[in-house]
């Protein structure tokens, strides 16, 4: 495995507890592929901060959050988590689909990452399924939940244990606008509380702009960085800064790049 | 036999179940189709080899052979259940069964064995079953089952077991082992043995079938060489030490005081009252019905 | 969409009629000791109810505690063969040898070492209903959704929690349809045992089984062969139950799922 | 991660040579006749190498034909209790007993309808290989996922259809998964077969098993009973192939996804 | 089953093959529900015309989709197919999830809904991949795509029978803004050509007022129409359309009633 941890080298304030993730020379490819997904890629993403990373469906976005979460080894190059070492529960990944386990009720799903650090906390399982909006459901099982709801409970689980390094993929895909917006707030909350570095992939490049200090633009094959943009001002932002004409702007640009 | 018989048909064919592998005990009847005993008498005779628990009688019952090869318990316990067979001739005046202890041991005869000792056996079997009851060894005696092996008696050498004189004692002798074999006939469960039996009732050709095999039979016993010959080859697991051995071993069990092949009415009830006694049969059951005398009158 | 409940036990219904029919026509065409009708062995079973009942639950404790011992085994050695390939290549080759272990051919063996009775059924009840259940965690343990088992990494999941929170669980409907097939296996790996173990004391299926065809009492034997499917039907059903507990509510097998 | 080849390798020496001199040593203080010793085993293989090979031909022959005939049984009653619950009813009672029969029971019934030798290897054989076979179906068949049914419903696909392009395929791991075990059980099925219907014409596994226990040749039983295993792995091992060509490409239990 | 056929009654003209889909006093409760989760709901949703359903996470979007295709039967009352009969290959359904057939190529996960009515037509299974943009991983196993990658599968297949009814869950849910205005466009293009009526599940309102000739509120616990706005127009909608006045006012309406 090539997750690699360096001491932090000053980070700012609110990263003290949160790494900065960095591919140097990254290369990755699939068995039995001719050409490479990613051959050489080079990006930093700073620590304590939300970064997000759109680009063509099917370029690699949910591949390189594989890969910064250590699940997949790289082919070449490596990934090196810059910063104060990660406990076990120092690390939430949103997977693409829900990938809930069938045979536990929804609150039990919530509360696996705890159970597995050994730790029993109901208020914070409560509390995370109160954010997703879903208290009413925590008896239910998957098989009964709608589509959106499974992600819900996704968010839930990787919220509960508030990580430091937080791997996001389209967390807010199959989501209504009403929903959504909801759900943004409760992320700009736990990360507002935390502080946490957050790797986030969206299709959708509004909310990009909306939610992260810097938006990355993926394609091509191999894959490389088309275009980084940090985009000033704290956060959490309100809904409206959608329209600021800056925003407006970043989102032309990034479009453009896409 | 006075009334001349109507001659068979030339070629009857006759299928003959045995009911064990080919095997000294049926010599006779290799050395009948060798020898041409049974060609000269119209049979064209095929012999069957079957295996353990070979259904002889039953391939009789439900016309897959003409003669089935058994033994004279087997007979009347089947009748009772359906089958309809008749003996008319055995090889084996004298059962080959017994028990086979090993030469140093104590127990000279059946009734020496002593309370407290084991005897592996075809539990439930009817042997065991006539030996328990009439020995008084309800409780006293244990019987294990055999396993087919001579295996355990060979490892033990205070092990009783159950045997045909035509098989595990030669086994144990080719394994160097010395042992004695006590015959169940000096016990009392004397049942007819390689007893041949037709369908009852009995079809015309019986008469020159038993003739037939008769002959077989005493050519046999005069030159076994033929027959044993042919057992060999179709039994290749069977030693010529083995084979030699149990070609001797059962002689005396073959020719009793009525000579070779003879079947006698009164050891048919005999049998028959021994079984209702142990419950095989029902009460009061007669055996002269399951055999029929040489040269009886056709029905 | 399994119709109303009456119509659901029509064909049930003729079936086992058809079955009695043609059997009872079957065996007044052969001989009784061949095949025995089924007024007959019903006379046999209320005649011998008791040796019959006494024998069947001798048997079911065999079979019983084979099945245990051999679950516990085949679990486990899934278990050691999910979490080595080594220990897999390694212990395979005798996990077949277990398997096409032909009971008789060591029966002096097992006798020797167990002694007469329960013990050789019990153990020969282990030998067949082990495979099944090794198959079925082999299979079940491996067949798990890898996305689940990224999550359990990211968590830094221990091998253990790995196993008893994503891998068993999901293991249990292959476990399951294992248990299935071992239930009955153990019922007949039980009476063949008894066929060579047993000297009569407790009476069980097996020997009742031996005796009552060395005796040519072909009414008993099938009593006996209808016990010994009637014990696998009972352990079969408390399996498919426990199944249905267990599973049910999240399995797609289980309940509505039916075309 | 299974490790390097040597490593994967250098475990299963160990244990080989391990129940090798276990063997060796328990055979030392235990008379020849019930466990013989590993050479005086691989004597009986060298010396009755051509009797070993023809019997275990003939037990194959009659094992594959059994597992053929088996599992085309065990499947196709799958398939019917997919389709009919009342036909489960109906059947499942019988399909027990027939997994639970003693041979020995009905070994009569069986030679006076198939005859001596091979066929009544292979009934028994098909007997014990048709219940795992046939619970493989009926929970892969069964276990297919509700929304990929609703697809093929919306088009309107017939029933054989949904069987053929959806169940069929997506039960193939649990097939598979019963073959493995119904592969070895058709081969300690027919040894049992051969041990109650064989004549000794051919000679078969069974045959020797039983022909060399009476003889006390017990190193040729033991020859005998490897040479079934071996039988039994070559099954084994042409089922797993199949799986991994069949099922591999798509099925997360096969490959890579080792823990 | 309560999916009836009554004959077609006088609808437009591009109707002529497209069935009109009524909802009359519906009702569906959960075995073991306590509340039923539909109550006495009645819609009509047009012949050969594009209808949007939105509403919340949760509300029963998916649930309703699937009393339309008729693969669940209503508790009360019935669905209505009002036009000419269906073919089986005349109905399609893109569920929420890609639900692809694991053992199947991509190519031949497109041609499964042709081969379920015998037909076999390379070129359309061609077109419908290049449609969605999979030509070069038409051999691929589901399990190598990217999340969006089998999204767009699932797409392919329902396009490929050019179906008269077409019923879409969220299919753009998981797609990049490029990706995504492509397949609008391919949708357009199918949906010009055949007229097909439509009934598309999505949480985008903006997105809904784009594409569909009739958005519809869902909303509530029974569920109920929270609102019904007809779009005018014609389409296909230049993706401009976006940014016209009545548009963004049909938005923000859409959106107060959500
Ligand atoms: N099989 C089921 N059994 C019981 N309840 C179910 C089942 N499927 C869905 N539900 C319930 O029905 C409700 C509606 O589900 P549905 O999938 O229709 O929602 P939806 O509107 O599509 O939501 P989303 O936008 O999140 O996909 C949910 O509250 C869910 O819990
Ligand atoms: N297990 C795998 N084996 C082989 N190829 C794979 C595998 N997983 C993904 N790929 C390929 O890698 C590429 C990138 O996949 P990835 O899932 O990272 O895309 P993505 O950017 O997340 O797309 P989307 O937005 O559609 O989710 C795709 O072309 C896909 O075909
Ligand atoms: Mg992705
Ligand atoms: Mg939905």
């Amino acid at each position: 495995m090539s997750v690699e941890r360096t001491p932090s080298v000053g980070q700012p304030d609110r990263a003290a507890t949160a790494p900065a993730v960095r591919f140097v020379g990254l290369g990755l490819r699939w068995a039995g592929a001719a050409a490479p997904l990613i051959d050489g890629l080079d990006l930093e993403l700073p620590a304590g901060r939300v970064s997000a990373l759109v680009g063509a469906s099917g370029c690699g976005k949910s591949t390189l959050l594989r890969l910064a979460a250590g699940l997949l080894a790289p082919s070449a190059g490596e990934v090196r988590l810059e910063g104060p070492p990660l406990g076990p529960g120092g690390r939430a990944f949103v997977f693409q689909s829900p990938n809930l386990l069938a045979w536990r009720t929804v609150e039990d799903n919530v509360s696996l990452p705890l159970q597995l650090q050994g730790r029993s906390e109901p208020a914070a399982v409560e509390a995370a399924l109160s954010a997703v909006g879903l208290l009413g459901a925590r008896a239910l099982l998957p098989r009964a939940l709608s589509g959106g709801m499974r992600m819900r409970v996704s968010l839930a689980r990787a919220l509960v244990t508030r990580p430091s390094l937080l791997l996001l993929d389209e967390p807010f895909g199959a989501l209504d606008a009403i929903t959504r917006r909801s759900l943004h707030g409760v992320f700009a909350a736990a990360w507002a509380e935390r502080g946490a570095t957050v790797l986030m992939v969206t299709h959708d490049i509004e909310e990009a702009v909306l939610l992260a200090d810097r938006v990355v633009v993926l394609g091509g094959q191999p894959l490389s960085v088309r275009a980084v943009r940090d985009i000033p001002g704290d956060r959490p932002r309100p809904d409206s800064a959608r329209y600021a004409p800056a925003a407006i702007e970043a989102v032309r640009a990034l479009e453009a790049a896409l | 036999s006075g009334a001349p018989a109507p001659g068979p048909s030339a070629g009857q064919p006759i299928r003959l179940a045995l009911n064990w592998l080919p095997e000294p005990e049926f010599g006779g009847f290799y050395e009948g189709v060798l020898g041409g005993h049974y060609e000269r008498a119209g049979f064209a005779v095929e012999i069957i080899p079957g295996g353990p628990g070979a259904p002889t009688l039953e391939l009789l019952a439900s016309g897959q052979a003409e003669v089935a090869i058994s033994a004279g318990d087997d007979l009347l316990v089947k009748r009772s259940r359906g089958v309809q067979a008749l003996g008319v001739w055995a090889a084996f005046q004298n059962t080959p069964m017994g028990l086979m202890v090993h030469a140093e041991s104590p127990v000279l005869r059946i009734e020496d064995v002593p309370a407290g000792a084991e005897i592996a056996i075809e539990v439930g079997g009817p042997f065991q079953t006539f030996l328990w009851a009439r020995q008084g060894w309800e409780g006293k005696v244990k019987a294990l089952p055999a396993a087919g092996s001579v295996g355990p008696f060979l490892a033990d050498p205070a092990r009783i077991q159950q045997a045909y004189i035509t098989s595990e004692p030669c086994v144990a002798r080719g394994k160097g082992a010395e042992v004695r074999f006590l015959g169940a006939g000096e016990v009392g469960w004397n049942p007819y043995g390689t007893l041949v039996a037709v369908a009852d009732p009995a079809p015309a050709w019986t008469d020159d079938f038993v003739a037939a095999t008769q002959a077989a039979w005493e050519a046999y016993m005069a030159d076994p060489a033929r027959a044993n010959a042919e057992i060999a080859r179709k039994n290749p697991e069977l030693s010529a030490e083995i084979l030699s051995c149990v070609t001797e071993a059962q002689r005396p069990f073959l020719v009793g005081e009525d000579g070779l092949g003879a079947l006698r009415p009164e050891r048919f009830d005999a049998m028959a009252s021994t079984l209702s006694s142990l419950g095989l049969l029902p009460p009061g059951a007669t055996g002269a019905a399951a055999m029929r005398p040489r040269g009886a009158a056709q029905p | 969409m399994s119709g109303t409940p009456a119509r659901s036990m029509a064909l049930p219904a003729a079936v086992a009629v058809g079955v009695l029919v043609a059997w009872a026509g079957l065996a007044s065409r052969l001989p009784e000791v061949l095949l025995p009708g089924p007024i007959s062995v019903a006379h046999a079973v209320v005649d011998r109810w008791e040796l019959l009942g006494r024998s069947a639950l001798s048997t079911a404790g065999s079979a019983g505690l084979g099945l245990l011992i051999g679950s516990a085994v085949g679990l486990g050695l899934g278990v050691g063969f999910l979490w080595s390939r080594a220990l897999e290549l390694a212990v395979y080759p005798y996990a077949l040898l277990l398997q096409t272990l032909p009971v008789v051919a060591v029966a002096p063996l097992l006798v020797v070492w167990l002694g007469y009775g329960a013990p050789v059924a019990v153990a020969s009840a282990a030998l067949v209903s082990f495979f099944p259940m090794l198959t079925a965690a082999h299979v079940g343990l491996l067949g798990v959704d890898p996305e689940q088992v990224e999550l359990f990494r990211l968590y830094g999941a221990s091998r253990l929690q790995e196993l008893r929170w994503l891998r068993a669980p999901s293991a249990l409907p292959a476990v399951f349809a294992g248990l299935r097939t071992a239930a009955g296996l153990s019922v007949i790996g039980a009476i063949v045992g008894e066929f060579v173990g047993s000297n009569g004391e407790p009476p069980s299926l097996g020997y009742l089984v031996l005796r009552s065809a060395r005796s040519a009492d072909t009414a008993l034997t099938f009593a006996a062969v209808i016990a010994a499917a009637c014990l696998a039907g009972v352990v079969y059903w408390a399996a498919r139950t426990a199944e249905a507990r267990l599973i049910g509510p999240w399995h797609p097998g289980q309940g509505g799922g039916r075309a």
